[in-house]
């Protein structure tokens, strides 16, 4: 793949979050993770249910302090002291969208307040009039109509909320967004209707977006790049028709395999992996490779050593001890 | 033994024919648990009235409140001109362990109620009953003070007990009477000391030599008294038993009565309207208690004297106790209770002084028109300190409302206070009028008069008068009995109808319901309330 | 667990400790002296009394030397009721509050549930607006109300029970149901909610899907879960009868903890005072840590939360 | 008789305060014995109604079952008394709930919850409900069920609490198993290893499956026969294969075009315009009418009839008239290299 | 085919654009969130019976006192203990208005008092009660409002402090709680009248210094609650600060717990106010409120009922009806509840 010398727009460098979670005992949700996203991409991120997926989207806008390593946004260190301006026109640029479009709106909010609070907060309008002006412009841009403006939260379907969800995070103009999971609790036809919207409004606006998601056929549509995360690692990243045609990953493999193929005979003739046990807790995570308990190809190494985060090809990073060059020299060749 | 005393109590009152004896039970209610059942310690009403019952000193009252020879076989010998007295005690008198009372019993309880370690609130009336160097075994500034062994009180035998007084024993009237209080009450040395500590703590923790034993106390709940089956006179007992529990609230203690669990209890104004017509069982009883209003000096417009007269007038006593005490309590227009004490002469203290500073809503605005006119002022904000309790509220709102009708000017606001606060007030003298109460603490009007000397304890309201002054201290010397009661006499007229010191309000009496086969009832006008001995259950 | 209990226990007696301290010094802010009576003392007799006691001396040494007895356990004497010890006196008293505070607190729980959950389960019919209703009621009526009127009908006009005091089972008919009405109210009313709540639970509906009765989802997987919040504001309210409540104790002649605690304040008893103080505080704080306990009984995820020890 | 399950013009409403929700209008169904039939389509359509409506478990005081018959082995559960309704739930029909995470009671252990209904039904004893409960464990493959039988649902990860609902729904192999979402929670090789597992069940028992999803992939997996609903009422239903490689409603082409595909690169996914209808007050025609491209004036007033295309594939559309112009679905429509 | 279909026309089946709106209600003109609770507030028919009742007890509150030719401390003991007699009602026997007390005389007779109707009768100082039961309300409801007030003051700023810093802070806010919780509040309580003067104000101080706890951890747990919601996130990533998160989304929705919590507040509050009476620390005489008035008039319960009666209704009038106004308002403060 040409590569273009990118403009990095974001970059995560060993990034911990650990959570204390009762007596001395500490869940890592994310545990040295390392990426990069440039502008006008989408880096997705998959992984299971609890691998700390949101965690890392909420590390990276400052929700959660981290725990260690950083993450710097144009260069400027995110968790860094900020004065209060500073922070200000920092949570402008970065947005997100959130996992559950039912608890991520306040019930008690009439929709046009909800999408008027960034524009109120950063006095983005100077009278009543235009801060209305600009509700109605986004909720036509998110594809809702303004008679929409003065109904609550609850008087909307799923697909809308997201909608709403979104035109909150465009009235502040951001230039990079956090997608959590934005389309995990709608169905089909209104995912559609969602990852569409949001594919306009890059193309339209350049946007940038991390988009987090568990569905990796939808992930595989909107992203350029794809990680897999594991239980708080991220075990895979590459381009996505590279990954999806070329996983490298076990885990990956396996995610890959397990995908429903909406049509009947290819789903009576499909092989699967399947992958043995449970996931570990966070809490007490395997030694050495995290994935090895479930892992078919595991080996000695896996229980004792971390495997590397290396670049196995040319974009295509992985941690995995399969492609370990040291350790396995002819797969290098 | 407690099976026994609980089935006493389950008991109907009156006469039970048990098994050829008839046993009297008599169930009585207290407002409160005995504090102490140390006779010494002994400083309130349920205190006193058990000490008055389960001991026996020197003398006892009769119900004429006259002390007759209790633990004595006579009258003293009287020595040294008066000064010292000798007792012959009487030697069938025992204690409940069956030892004999003796002399010493005496000295040494007595020596006891003046140390310092024991602080009993009432060894004030050593010095009211003038027992030689009690005053300066009591006063920490005195070398003298805590040597208790120089007490005027020696044991000449078992038997014989000699009293040395400070003074000349004729210029009190009442000192026998104040012998029969239960501080002067003997208490058994060895036992005593044997218990240490855990003395007169619990029923058994004390010996008896009354007419009655405590058989039984449950701290807070009640307690049971029997009749003392050694005691010298107890074929003139009657009652066998005495149940007593305690119940704070008046509704209850009525219902109790109501449904035979209680054979008398005291009734508030309320209640009174429900059964005064029932003659068999209600009476009202008078007390030896003042109420007055204390008017503090210390306040500008208080300071004039007619504007105390207007104030002492300005109000319909009678109404107050008819209607609203509504419990057999009287007018007061003195200082000095009615049916309290005789004089040398036989005739009640009030006979001759009468009613003072008695008048009517018109000449209290007289007073008043006049007070203002001296004070220079057309209106008076004055306070009234009030007692906590719901009849004391309702007392001081009917004042209130009489006084700012009758006096026009006034206006009085009522201020309720915690007790204890109502007394710090009262002695910082920071108030303007109060509400207050005195029942005697011997049976003398001197214990009314000595009150409002200038500087006295008890003089918190910055009154002085020289010329009262002067009276009472010559009084207090005064052996010429007849004398001394005139100038008790005149005492009062000064205070109330020259100065209107205090404005008195009523002499309380007390309303009871009593099932009516309870026979001799007699209160006592001090000490303990009642002799149970000389009761008597039909 | 235990690790936690002592962890707990450690917490207490600093709290415990404080608690003391700030009414030591608050209860020698009350005006008067414990001597002071009608009958004027003269200041030698205060001196006296004053030095019997101790009250002479500054009140930081008082302080101090009140602790120091403390940690030897000993509480004091009463200064009202001759040379009692204090902690006999609580120890006597503490009998027939707790006794009838243990009963009205069961008896009105049972109650209270009951209503409650019949409110819950008949939601906006009237058996639900008759137990609201008889809620409402509870909080509203003055307890001493009904615990006269009690005592009148049934106690002087019935004659089925006794009017008062305190010498056996039957004599606690009266005073506990005078208690239970507001633990009745106050638990019916969260109870209701809280089943609401529940009630509208996914795993109540897979209850139901299991075949079971009405009944046997009501008892096992509904009443459970709605106690929790139920047994918050039990654990305070039962202490506060348990160490009695000056109203049905005057009312019903209870010799309990209650009256003598409002008597040991009005009197200045200021051992007294001290020693209910801390009785009622280590109660308070033992219960909240067996709520803590019984939440986790209750609820299996708490018990996790709270002490992995 | 061939039909384990048959229902016929079930109409069912809520009473709200905003007025009568019509959440299920005239839905017909079968399922036979052994078979498995997916129901798919939009959110608020109705699909959970309607099993809730067979378990007989909506609530009381505000839903009504308004017409309508719900025969179970020639037995009409509406008409069954409470009683006689507990006695088939859980036995005779049982039900795997969407949410893993709030479908298990918290505070009872996970032992306890799957030996309840086996106690009621089969009459076992303790013990033998133990044991059974500790099969079933190991039956949907949850390791050392002897110790995990004790603990409770917060000490199990999702994809094992699901699986402890399905062995509740299994206990008392029941005739009928409705699934209602089963794996929307779960991530895809769990939701693999689930999937696995019923089809393994209904093959050893002979249990008839409905199960209820968005997920056509997990449909194309599992069923024989699909359901399409909307709107309250099916517009669509026929075996698998016709619905995914024939499909006839408008809808149904809608859902299956806005699925993304693996192997293809389109930019823009084909969403369906529009929102579902308002239930309140729900159209007098084709409830689909307002979103469809291919709508005709008679759509907006008339309901149409479920005509058949096979003898096993019906669709509600004016489409299949033979008056209404020919429509092709959109190549989006067209799964896989089929036709 | 069926006859229905045959029916229709051809014309019929042409395609038609069909508006998308058509389904959709076009909403009423823009309201907030407080104007739409408010209107709820007086849709709900409890809340507006409660507030009805309110209303009538504050208008009599105020106006009862003036209608009556008698002030409140009129004393006349001539007049003393009269039961109630209204004119007009007093013919109506059953009513027990007539003026003849419980033991069948008339009272009026006896005092000469027949051309005078107390509508309440008087008390022992001859006092209206009808004046006094007023004036009484308009005590206790200041003091039921001031306290709410203050609790909700109090109460909610420590719980929501606590909750929102957490941490460290809400560790040692929560342990402060266990001392206040500890220390008797009857000492406190004597100290602060007497430190106060008595009085309402003191009263209430004094009240709510010790009453504020349970409303200070109810908060304090719903914040918490909150505190994780998304919602409260996304108003963070929006640069939202601590004074806009705690006013804009977590109050509107903690003001139900904090309304239901202060309906304990209201009753605790006017009976500790007559507790107080009951132990002599009440409000000075001759005012009185109604905790008072039931207080003091109990005792006479057996003779003069009436003094009792009317407080005691009232009391519980109050109560009931700020209960449903409760009620009512928890549901106003939800929007899901809208119609
Ligand atoms: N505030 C928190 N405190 C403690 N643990 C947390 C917290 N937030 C998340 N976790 C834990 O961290 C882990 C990762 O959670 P996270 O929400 O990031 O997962 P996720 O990948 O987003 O999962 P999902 O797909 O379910 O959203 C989980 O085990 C979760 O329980
Ligand atoms: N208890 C209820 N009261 C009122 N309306 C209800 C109730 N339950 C469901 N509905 C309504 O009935 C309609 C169908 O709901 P249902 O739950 O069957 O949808 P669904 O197809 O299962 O959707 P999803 O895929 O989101 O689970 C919806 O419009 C819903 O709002
Ligand atoms: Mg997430
Ligand atoms: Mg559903």
């Amino acid at each position: 793949m040409a590569v273009v010398e990118r403009e990095k727009l974001l970059e995560v460098k060993n990034l911990k979050k650990h959570f204390n979670v009762g007596k001395n005992a500490v869940l890592k949700a994310v545990d040295d993770v390392s990426f990069d996203i440039y502008k006008g991409e989408t880096l997705g991120l998959v992984g299971e249910s609890g691998c700390g997926k949101s965690t890392t989207g909420r590390t990276i806008i400052r929700l959660y302090e981290a725990t260690a390593g950083n993450v710097s946004y144009e260069g400027v260190d995110v968790h860094g002291k900020k004065s209060k301006k500073e922070l200000k026109s920092f949570n402008r640029k970065m947005q997100m969208i959130f996992q559950d479009p039912y608890a991520s709106l306040n019930p008690r909010m009439t929709i046009k307040d909800i999408i008027a609070e960034g524009i109120d907060i950063h006095g983005l309008a100077k009278n009543d009039k235009e801060r209305m002006e600009r509700v109605y412009e986004l909720l036509e841009t998110v594809g809702l109509n303004r008679a929409h403006a003065s109904r609550y939260p609850h008087e909307f379907s799923g697909g809308q909320r997201q909608r709403i969800g979104i035109a909150r995070a465009l009235a502040v103009d951001p230039d990079f967004i956090i997608a959590d999971e934005p389309i995990s609790a709608l169905d089909v036809s209104i995912q559609a209707q969602v990852v569409n919207l949001m594919m306009k409004l890059q193309k339209e606006r350049g946007l940038t977006y991390l988009f987090i998601a568990h569905d990796l056929s939808m992930v595989k549509h909107i992203s350029d790049r794809v990680g897999v995360m594991y239980l708080g690692n991220i075990v895979e990243l590459a381009e996505s028709d590279e990954l999806y045609e070329e996983p490298l990953h076990p885990y990956t493999q396996a995610l890959l395999s397990a995908i429903p193929v909406p049509d009947p005979e290819v789903e009576r003739s499909r092989e699967r992996i399947i992958l043995e046990g449970d996931i570990p807790s966070p809490i007490s995570p395997p030694s050495g490779c995290r994935f090895r308990t479930r892992c078919p190809h595991a080996m000695d190494v896996c229980a004792s050593a971390v495997p590397k985060w290396q670049e196995a090809r040319e974009g295509h990073w992985v941690a995995c001890h399969l492609y370990d060059n040291d350790l396995n020299n002819e797969n290098k060749q | 033994s407690g099976k026994n005393d609980s089935d006493g109590k389950e008991k109907a009152s009156g006469t039970t024919d048990g098994e050829g004896s008839k046993e009297k039970v008599l169930n009585l209610l207290e407002t409160s648990e005995i504090p102490y059942l140390d006779n010494i310690m002994a400083d309130d009403s349920v205190s006193l009235n058990v000490a008055n019952n389960v001991y026996e000193g020197l003398y006892t009252l009769d119900d004429k409140d006259q002390p007759v020879p209790a633990g004595i076989t006579g009258e003293p010998e009287e020595k040294d001109g008066g000064k010292t007295w000798v007792f012959k005690l009487r030697d069938d008198a025992v204690w409940s362990n069956g030892e004999k009372v003796t002399a010493n019993d005496y000295v040494f309880a007595w020596r006891k109620a003046v140390a310092k370690e024991t602080a009993t609130q009432y060894s004030f009336i050593y010095q009211v009953a003038g027992i030689l160097n009690a005053d300066k075994i009591l006063n920490p500034e005195d070398k003298m003070y805590n040597k208790t062994d120089q007490l005027g009180v020696k044991a000449i035998d078992d038997h014989t007990l000699e009293v040395k007084f400070s003074g000349d024993t004729s210029a009190k009237p009442y000192l026998k009477a104040v012998l029969s209080f239960p501080t002067f009450y003997p208490q058994n040395e060895k036992f005593v000391k044997e218990q240490g500590k855990e003395f007169a703590l619990e029923a058994d923790k004390a010996l008896y030599n009354g007419p009655y034993t405590l058989t039984k106390w449950e701290h807070e709940k009640g307690w049971v008294m029997k009749k003392n089956e050694k005691y010298w006179d107890k074929k003139n007992v009657k009652v066998d038993t005495i149940n007593t529990n305690v119940v704070k609230e008046e509704a209850t203690r009525i219902n109790l009565f109501e449904t035979g669990k209680a054979d008398r209890t005291s009734i508030s104004a309320e209640y009174v309207d429900q059964y005064k017509d029932k003659k068999d069982i209600f009476s009202t009883v008078p007390e030896s208690t003042v109420f007055f209003l204390r008017m503090n000096q210390k306040n500008k417009a208080l300071a004039n004297e007619n504007i105390r007269h207007a104030i002492d007038m300005g109000w319909d006593k009678k109404q107050l106790t008819d209607v609203l005490l509504n419990n057999g309590s009287v007018p007061a227009f003195f200082l000095v209770p009615s049916k309290f004490v005789n004089g040398p002469d036989g005739a009640d203290f009030r006979e001759k002084n009468g009613d003072l500073n008695k008048g009517d809503a018109a000449k209290a605005k007289e007073y008043w028109e006049k007070g203002l006119k001296e004070l220079g002022t057309k209106k008076v904000d004055l306070t009234l300190l009030n007692y906590d309790s719901d009849t004391a509220q309702k007392d001081a709102q009917f004042i209130k409302n009489q006084l700012e009708k009758n006096l026009p000017g006034l206006s009085l606001k009522i201020k309720p206070q915690p007790f204890k606060q109502k007394l710090k007030l009262e002695e910082k003298l920071d108030y303007d009028i109060s509400y207050a109460g005195w029942g005697p603490d011997y049976p003398d009007p001197m214990t009314f008069v000595d009150m409002f000397i200038t500087g006295g304890s008890h003089n918190e309201m910055n009154y002085s008068n020289k010329k009262y002054d002067e009276l009472i201290k010559k009084a207090s010397a005064e052996t010429d009995l007849q004398k001394r009661w005139d100038m008790m006499q005149e005492a009062e007229k000064i205070l109330i109808e020259e100065d209107a010191a205090i404005s008195p309000m009523y002499q309380r009496g007390l309303a009871f319901i009593t099932k009516s086969n309870i026979k001799n009832i007699h209160n006592h006008s001090f000490g303990g309330d009642y002799s149970y001995k000389n009761w008597d259950v039909q | 667990m235990v690790r936690f209990v002592l962890k707990r226990m450690l917490y207490m007696l600093i709290t415990l400790f404080i608690i003391t301290s700030f009414t030591f010094f608050l209860m020698k802010l009350l005006p008067g002296s414990p001597f002071n009576n009608e009958e004027k003392l003269t200041d030698a007799q205060k001196f006296i009394l004053n030095e019997k006691y101790g009250l002479n001396d500054p009140v930081p040494v008082q302080y101090f030397n009140y602790m120091g007895n403390l940690l030897k356990g000993d509480m004091g004497v009463s200064f009202q009721y001759d040379n009692r010890p204090v902690s006999t006196m609580i120890a006597e008293r503490i009998g027939p509050s707790a006794v009838l505070g243990i009963e009205a607190t069961i008896f009105g729980t049972i109650i209270g549930l009951i209503l409650g959950i019949v409110a819950a389960l008949r939601h906006n019919t009237a058996a639900d607006y008759v137990s609201s209703l008889f809620a409402v009621l509870g909080i509203s009526i003055p307890s001493f109300v009904f615990a006269g009127l009690l005592q009148y009908y049934v106690g002087v006009k019935l004659d089925w029970l006794p009017v008062a005091l305190w010498d056996g089972p039957k004599y606690h008919v009266l005073p506990a149901l005078s208690l239970s009405v507001f633990v009745i109210a106050t638990v019916a009313r969260f109870m209701r909610t809280e089943m609401l709540e529940v009630l509208g639970q996914d795993y109540i509906t897979t209850a139901k899907s299991k075949g079971l009765s009405k009944l046997v989802v009501i008892y096992k997987h509904s009443v459970r879960n709605a106690l929790i919040p139920v047994v918050t504001i039990l654990g305070p309210l039962a202490i506060n009868l348990i160490t009695g409540t000056l109203i049905i104790e005057k009312i019903f002649a209870v010799p309990g903890l209650g009256y003598q605690f409002v008597g040991s304040i009005t009197l200045n008893d200021y051992p007294v005072i001290m020693a209910t103080t801390i009785f009622y505080s280590v109660c308070f704080i033992v219960v909240i840590l067996i709520v803590d306990i019984l939440y986790g009984i209750i609820d299996p995820r708490i018990r996790v939360a709270g002490g992995k020890g | 008789m061939k039909n384990i399950l048959e229902l016929n013009n079930v109409n069912v409403s809520f009473h709200t305060f905003a007025g009568e929700v019509k959440a299920v209008r005239g839905v017909s169904l079968h399922l036979e014995k052994g078979e498995s039939l997916a129901i798919v389509g939009e959110s608020g359509s109705g699909k959970s109604v309607t099993s809730k409506t067979i378990m007989r478990l909506l609530p009381e005081k505000t839903s009504e079952i308004k017409e309508g018959e719900i025969l179970f082995e020639g037995r009409d559960l509406t008409k069954l008394s409470n009683r006689e309704m507990e006695k088939i739930r859980g036995s005779e029909i049982s039900m795997i709930f969407q949410d893993p995470m709030t479908s298990l009671n918290p505070t009872m252990t996970v032992g306890k919850q799957i030996m309840e209904g086996l106690r009621k039904h089969q009459n076992l004893s303790k013990n033998e409900a133990k044991e059974r409960a500790i099969n079933l464990l190991k039956l949907v493959g949850i390791p050392n069920p002897e110790i995990r039988i004790g603990e409770y649902p917060h000490q199990f990860s999702g994809g094992m609490r699901q699986r402890v609902v399905i062995a509740i729904a299994l206990a008392c192999n029941p005739k009928v198993l409705i699934a209602d979402e089963p794996t929307t929670a779960l991530d895809v090789t769990i939701q693999a290893q689930i999937l696995d597992l019923m089809r393994d069940l209904q093959q050893k028992t002979g249990t008839a499956i409905i199960l209820i999803t968005h997920d056509l992939g997990v449909v194309a997996n599992l069923s024989q026969r699909v359901a399409v609903m909307y709107g309250g009422t099916i517009v669509e239903t026929g075996t698998t294969d016709e619905v995914f490689y024939n499909p006839k409603h408008p809808y149904t082409w809608g859902l299956l075009s806005s699925m993304p595909k693996l192997n293809t690169n389109d930019k823009e996914l084909l969403a369906i315009p529009g929102t579902p209808p308002n239930l309140l007050n729900p159209p007098k025609g084709c409830p689909f009418a307002a979103r469809c491209p291919y709508a005709m004036q008679v759509c907006v007033d008339h309901m149409p009839d479920a005509s058949d295309v096979t003898s096993t594939h019906k669709a509600a559309c004016w489409l299949l008239d033979e008056r209404a112009p020919k429509v092709e679905p959109p190549e989006a429509a067209l799964v896989g290299g089929a036709r | 085919m069926s006859m229905r279909e045959k029916q229709l026309n051809n014309d019929l089946f042409q395609p038609a654009v069909i508006s998308m709106e058509a389904s959709e209600k076009i909403t009423e003109e823009s309201t907030s969130f407080w104007q739409d609770a408010r209107r709820r507030l007086f849709e709900n028919k409890g809340s507006v019976a409660g507030l009805i009742i309110i209303a009538v007890i504050l208008l009599f509150a105020f106006l009862g006192p003036v209608l009556s030719q008698y002030g409140f401390d009129d004393q006349d003991v001539s007049r003393a203990n009269l039961p109630p007699r209204i004119p007009v009602l007093e013919k109506v026997g059953f009513l027990g208005i007539d003026g003849v007390d419980i033991r069948g005389v008339n009272q009026y007779e006896m005092k000469n008092q027949k051309d005078n109707y107390y509508w309440f009768g008087t008390d022992a100082l001859g006092r209206d009660q009808f004046v006094r039961v007023w004036k009484g309300t308009q005590i206790s409801l200041y003091i039921a409002f001031l306290a709410a007030a203050i609790d909700m003051v109090i109460g909610v700023a420590y719980g929501a402090i606590s909750g929102y810093r957490g941490g460290r802070t809400d560790n040692i806010m929560q342990r402060i709680i266990e001392i206040v919780i500890g220390i008797p509040n009857l000492i406190v309580i004597i100290l602060f009248i007497l430190i106060l003067e008595p009085g309402i104000l003191s009263i209430t101080i004094s009240l709510v210094i010790t009453g504020w706890t349970t409303m200070a951890r109810i908060v304090r747990g719903q914040i918490l609650k909150l505190k994780n919601q998304e919602f409260v996130m996304a108003s963070q990533t929006l640069g939202a600060n601590s004074s806009r998160i705690l006013t804009k989304h977590m109050f509107p929705n903690i003001l139900g717990s904090i309304i239901i919590t202060s309906m304990f507040t209201i009753p605790n509050a006017i009976f500790f106010e007559a507790f107080l009476s009951f132990i002599g620390l009440g409000i000075a005489p001759p005012t009185a409120s109604l905790g008072s008035l039931v207080n003091e008039g109990f005792k006479s319960l057996q003779i003069y009922p009436h003094l009792v009666l009317y407080p005691a209704v009232i009391i519980s009038l109050i109560m009931i009806s700020f209960n449903l106004l409760g009620d009512g308002l928890r549901d106003a403060l939800d929007p899901k509840m809208r119609k």
